[in-house]
């Protein structure tokens, strides 16, 4: 069948308002014309429709991902596979990325988070690795929103259920509450997984002749323009997009991931593809292409849920829980026999060729013939106009409010700083048995199964700071997660990360999007923290209005031996709290400012990113050799919630008495300088830690004495941790049964 | 009045429960099964006795909290009490 | 000790079973396949926890009726030590070889976190490292897990004494505060009249190492590995 | 035969599901709502046309699969294709 004899049955023209529907420009229309000397059929137009859709071909962002640093001796998979792979010693590797699920939760949260979380585990098993641990990154709207309880509601029990049912632990993630998500929630899921550095599977369909094989569920008429659907802007009439919606299956997901690790433990696969966005089309078309081949589909091979589904449909589905792979010849009936043992569907449905062209045969007709150049690397890529944003000017001083103690009693029972363990006692964070570091510190940690090595992994973004900053704010996401990895011990590897952001057609969300880009690379550079793989999430937009930009950053790192890994929990009464990293006391967009004045105004706070490496590096040097017993980055809220955390994690109090020099009390406490850590030391080992930290090059105050059941600061009545801890704990539970007591 | 409420997954939409069931009956040598659905039941005792009323309120309750109308659809029967 | 792990389509902690039983008996479990319709000869079997079916219909439901449970359900009338835990004590009382059923939780949601459990004798096979009434903190992680029974039947097993462990506070007491799921009596945990069987939700496997934060769960493998050596 | 199987929880039996649904109604403003049970509705395609063969085949999938008699009680309707 490697000839494509019969002719294609082509309409002599289409309608514009079909072509529309399909997302593309009269340009891009006018492109696949000339390209095919013809017009194309529906199938054909739906085909290029999704590969040529902002998803698959980033065709907006792609000039500017390409800026990104991805190299470093411990990079053995950059972007460009379905994950990014890092070394991890002993020919252990670790596969990681982030995807965003953000438009198909917003309109069925359960739903669509549940199926992220699905997606973006075959990304990680496709490339042969055990998914060892799920992270999640959540932007909701405002609490007030009428619509924000039913959406947290639903997004976190459907991230669960998927990610418990599949036996993977999710060990952290963060959670935002900001209006200006109302109309555009975030949902970005992470996976990290585990892998032989010798036994690492690509997409790549290198060689002729050679079976093409689907494996896992049937097709459906589920998401048939979800691509599309994920690059569209929202109206008030997404309402009737609804039907697209795809329901997932974890226990079939779970059976496809054993057979798939089965069949890779055999040397029988050249090439596997998950279908994700865009199905069997982006499937086989990355697959083809990528091997520098032809591939020719016969869609009556195609296990089918539903009846009579067209050509047109078949390529665009996108039903959860499927695989395509290119198998050696011969292997079939081998590969057949394990998917029938774990009940799955199993079918040779098409054939590499030399022809480089994409050929869909169904029913006795061609109802494709594409040439591959086309849809791939011919896609459209555009530079689109942008302009940068005018620089912010700091607004008057941000006012104080009465004793730090109150404030911070006030500030730990916000929506954004309170706890969020309603969120994470809802996800098994301990199935597999390898969780050292639970969700509640600053980096979730996996051992490595059957060793003493930890794989470190945090999810980090501020994104009132890329409001009103993009790249500093880019440079602070960056610089926070390398932050939290090093504060458990590890050495920062790579990252992933899920750029989200508006419409990119505007210059000035263009000039967000520059702008961020811009600041992930400087600091990742500075870092040495490249960029192994990613995904961009634009037209994050409702009538006109973009969420701030959110570039979601997913780091991982690696500590040598989990003996030696740090904990932000006070662990010894007596012990002295000492902060590394120069206090400035900046307020500007904190969340300070926020609570204080009811609006975040002004530029972030700057990221010297030499700073941020003296002093992490510092940090873990610390950790590595056992003379701090807690560490603890300062991010949200400042110093004083950074030490509020850490008390109430080891159920100690502090007795705080820091010499603040000439900062007024609410700027040392809660300003949000970076490049900051607390960190716990025997009292024996202060004056050796203070002289290390000035030999570094490095400010270093102490802060206090841990011991007590409170937190007392000066001449305001101490604040109980009880008192505290109920604050903390009780905002979300509250906020979430709310919907129950109205 | 008692509405006895089905909530039943609309027609193309994948079924993972009935898909699964299907397949534990086949195992239990119940061959000939086929085309198994999941859905659910629910019944609520309301404080309504006029019929239109009832239904009304049956609907709201289906619309707003009982069915998810994105994938599910419903239908209900009312019983005088 | 030789144990078996039975895996069902949707297992997922039959590798933490694996791992612990690994360490302290010093061999590895065998492996058993839910299709298999041998069961190997074994001292101790174990129905590990996850989503057997994805828990579909309801949790334990269709594997209760895979056909290696003929071979377990006989095998455990005839004597042979049978540790169920969390999916594997749902689908325990979906044989009917433990009473009762577990319920969707009170909350309706998911619940992942360490809880204080009461162990009620040290009498058994699966408790005799642990003193009675000790309170040991293990892991839970499950959504149906709210214990339910007739009168009659809680009655029958508060009074043969045969519950294994109970939900309580740091001190030791039954509040409703210190139940995460709602079940009756506080039950987490249940043995069958002969003491052979043991049924729980919490998850011992998950906290047997210091490194994990704790070692409270391997306890009740060292039991076993004493009792049956 | 289409077979419609209706599974409801016993009197007596506790509801966590339909106890939930109960407050969330109430908490969406209808206030006259009251015992609310929830159970499970599942269709069933089977390859039989003899009404009685067809219901003891839907009885028997009942007591061995689809409900949990302990706890659990099962109706159903047939109608032929
Ligand atoms: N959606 C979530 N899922 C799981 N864990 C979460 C989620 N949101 C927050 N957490 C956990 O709560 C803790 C506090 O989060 P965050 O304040 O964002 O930490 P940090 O400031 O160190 O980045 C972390 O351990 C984080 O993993
Ligand atoms: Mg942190």
């Amino acid at each position: 069948m490697s000839e494509a004899t019969q002719k294609v049955d082509a309409p002599d023209e289409l309608p514009e308002e079909l072509i529309a529907e399909h997302g593309l420009s009269p340009d891009e229309y006018a492109r696949i014309r000339k390209e095919l000397g013809r017009t194309p059929t529906l199938t054909e137009l739906g085909i290029v429709s999704v590969m040529w859709s902002e998803h698959c071909s980033y065709k907006s962002s792609r000039i500017w991902l390409k800026t990104l640093p991805t190299d470093g001796p411990q990079v053995i998979q950059g972007p460009g596979e379905n994950a990014g792979v890092v070394d991890l010693g002993d020919g252990d590797a670790a596969v990681f990325k982030m995807e965003s699920h953000n438009h198909p939760s917003y309109i069925e949260p359960y739903q669509g988070a549940a199926t992220g979380v699905g997606g973006i585990m075959r990304d990680v098993f496709t490339m042969g690795a055990r998914p060892v641990a799920n992270m999640n990154a959540l932007r909701f709207g405002s609490p007030e929103h009428s619509k924000t309880r039913h959406l947290v509601s639903g997004v976190v029990s459907g991230i669960g259920d998927y990610g418990n049912c599949m036996g993977v632990p999710t060990i952290g993630g963060e959670t935002n509450f900001d209006a200006r998500y109302d109309g555009n929630i975030l949902v970005n899921a992470m996976c990290v997984g585990l892998l032989k550095s010798d036994r690492i599977f690509k997409s790549a369909a290198r060689g002729v002749g050679l079976p093409v094989v689907y494996v896992g569920s049937k097709t459906g008429r589920d998401g048939i323009h979800g691509a599309t659907m994920a690059s569209a802007e929202f109206d008030d009439a997404s309402a009737e997009k609804r039907p697209t919606v795809q329901v997932g299956d974890p226990f079939t997901e779970k059976l496809l991931l054993e057979a798939c690790l089965e069949l890779m433990a055999e040397d029988v696969i050249i090439g596997i593809q998950d279908m994700g966005a865009a199905g069997l089309t982006s499937s086989s078309v990355e697959m083809a292409d990528k091997g520098g081949v032809g591939i020719e589909l016969d869609l009556d091979k195609v296990p089918c849920r539903e009846e009579a589904m067209t050509a047109y449909e078949m390529m665009l589905s996108e039903s959860q829980e499927r695989m395509l792979m290119v198998l050696k010849p011969g292997a079939e009936p081998q590969a057949e026999a394990i998917f029938k043992k774990w009940e799955l569907d199993f079918a040779v449905i098409g054939i590499t060729t030399d022809t480089g062209r994409f050929v869909i045969k169904h029913q006795g007709a061609v109802e494709a013939d594409l040439p591959l150049s086309a849809l791939a690397d011919g896609a459209p890529v555009y530079e689109r106009p942008w302009v940068p944003k005018e620089p912010q000017v700091a607004p008057k001083e941000v006012p104080a409010a009465d004793g730090p103690l109150s404030s911070l009693e006030a500030l730990m029972g916000t929506s954004n700083l309170c706890s969020k363990r309603w969120i994470y006692e809802q996800y098994d964070h301990m199935v597999m048995a390898d969780t050292v570091a639970r969700p509640g510190g600053d980096a979730g940690v996996v051992r490595v199964h059957g060793t003493n090595k930890g794989v470190a992994v945090s999810c980090d973004v501020t994104p009132r700071y890329c409001a009103g900053d993009a790249f500093e704010g880019a440079k602070q996401a960056v610089a926070e997660c390398w932050r939290n990895l090093t504060s458990v011990g590890a050495d920062p590897l790579a990252i992933t990360d899920c750029m989200n952001f508006g419409n990119p057609e505007r210059p000035e969300i263009m000039g967000e999007f520059v702008a961020a880009v811009k600041g992930m690379g400087e600091a990742c550079t500075a870092l040495s923290f490249p960029v192994v793989s990613g995904n961009v999430s634009l037209y994050n937009e409702t009538n006109g209005v973009a969420i701030p930009p959110t570039p979601a950053i997913g780091g991982v790192g690696l500590i040598p031996d989990v003996a030696k890994m740090a904990h932000l929990a006070l662990a010894h009464d007596g012990d002295v709290l000492v902060v590394v990293g120069k206090t400035k006391g900046h307020l500007h967009q904190s969340r300070y400012q926020e609570w204080i004045s009811g609006k975040l105004e002004g530029p972030p706070p700057s990221v010297d990113l030499d700073a941020e490496r003296k002093a992490g590096d510092f940090v873990r040097g610390l950790i590595r050799d056992g003379t701090v017993t807690a560490v603890h980055d300062v991010s949200d809220g400042g110093l004083l919630v950074a030490i509020a955390e850490m008390a109430l994690a080891g159920d100690r109090g502090v007795a705080l008495d820091a010499d603040i020099g000439d900062l007024p009390a609410h700027r040392f406490w809660f300003g949000e300088d970076q490049a900051r850590y607390v960190v716990a030391v025997p009292s024996t080992g202060v004056e050796a830690l203070i002289a290390a930290a000035a030999e570094a090059d490095l400010p270093a105050l102490t802060l206090g004495t841990v011991g007590g059941d409170s937190l007392s600061l000066g001449a305001e009545p101490p604040l109980p941790l009880a008192t505290l801890r109920s604050t903390y704990e009780q905002w979300l539970p509250d906020y979430m049964d709310g919907g129950r007591e109205q | 009045m008692k509405a006895r409420i089905t909530i039943t997954l609309k027609p193309g939409v994948l079924d993972p429960q009935g898909k699964a069931i299907e397949g534990a009956l086949h195992a239990l040598g119940f061959g000939g099964v086929d085309d198994v659905r999941q859905g659910k039941y629910i019944e609520v005792e309301i404080g309504e006795s006029d019929p239109d009323r009832a239904k009304a309120e049956v609907e709201r309750m289906c619309e707003e909290l009982l069915a998810n109308t994105v994938i599910e659809n419903y239908s209900y029967e009312l019983e005088a009490a | 000790m030789k144990a078996a792990v039975v895996v069902f389509p949707g297992s997922n902690c039959d590798r933490d079973a694996k791992t612990v039983l690994t360490q302290v008996t010093g061999k590895a479990p065998a492996m058993v396949w839910h299709g298999d319709a041998e069961l190997p000869e074994a001292d101790l079997i174990v129905l590990p926890g996850g989503f057997s079916y994805g828990d579909y219909l309801r949790s334990g439901a269709m594997a209760a009726h895979s056909p290696i449970m003929r071979e377990v359900i006989a095998r455990a009338k005839a004597g042979t030590p049978v540790l169920g835990i969390c999916n594997g004590f749902q689908v325990l009382t979906e044989t009917g070889l433990l009473p009762g059923v577990l319920m969707r939780n009170r909350s309706l949601r998911f619940i992942c976190k360490d809880v204080r459990l009461k162990v009620e004798r040290n009498d058994t096979i699966y408790t005799r490292s642990y003193e009675a009434g000790e309170i040991v903190t293990i892991p839970i992680a499950h959504k149906d897990g709210n214990y339910f029974a007739d009168d009659e039947t809680l009655a029958r097993v508060e009074g043969e004494g045969l519950v294994a462990f109970r939900y309580v506070s740091e001190s030791g007491g039954l509040d409703d505060d210190a139940n995460p799921n709602g079940s009756q009596h506080n039950i987490a945990g249940l043995y069958n009249e002969r003491g052979n069987v043991l049924g729980m939700m919490p998850h011992p496997e998950r906290l047997a190492e210091p490194a994990l934060g704790g070692t409270d769960g391997a306890k009740i493998f060292t039991s076993l590995l004493e009792a049956l050596h």
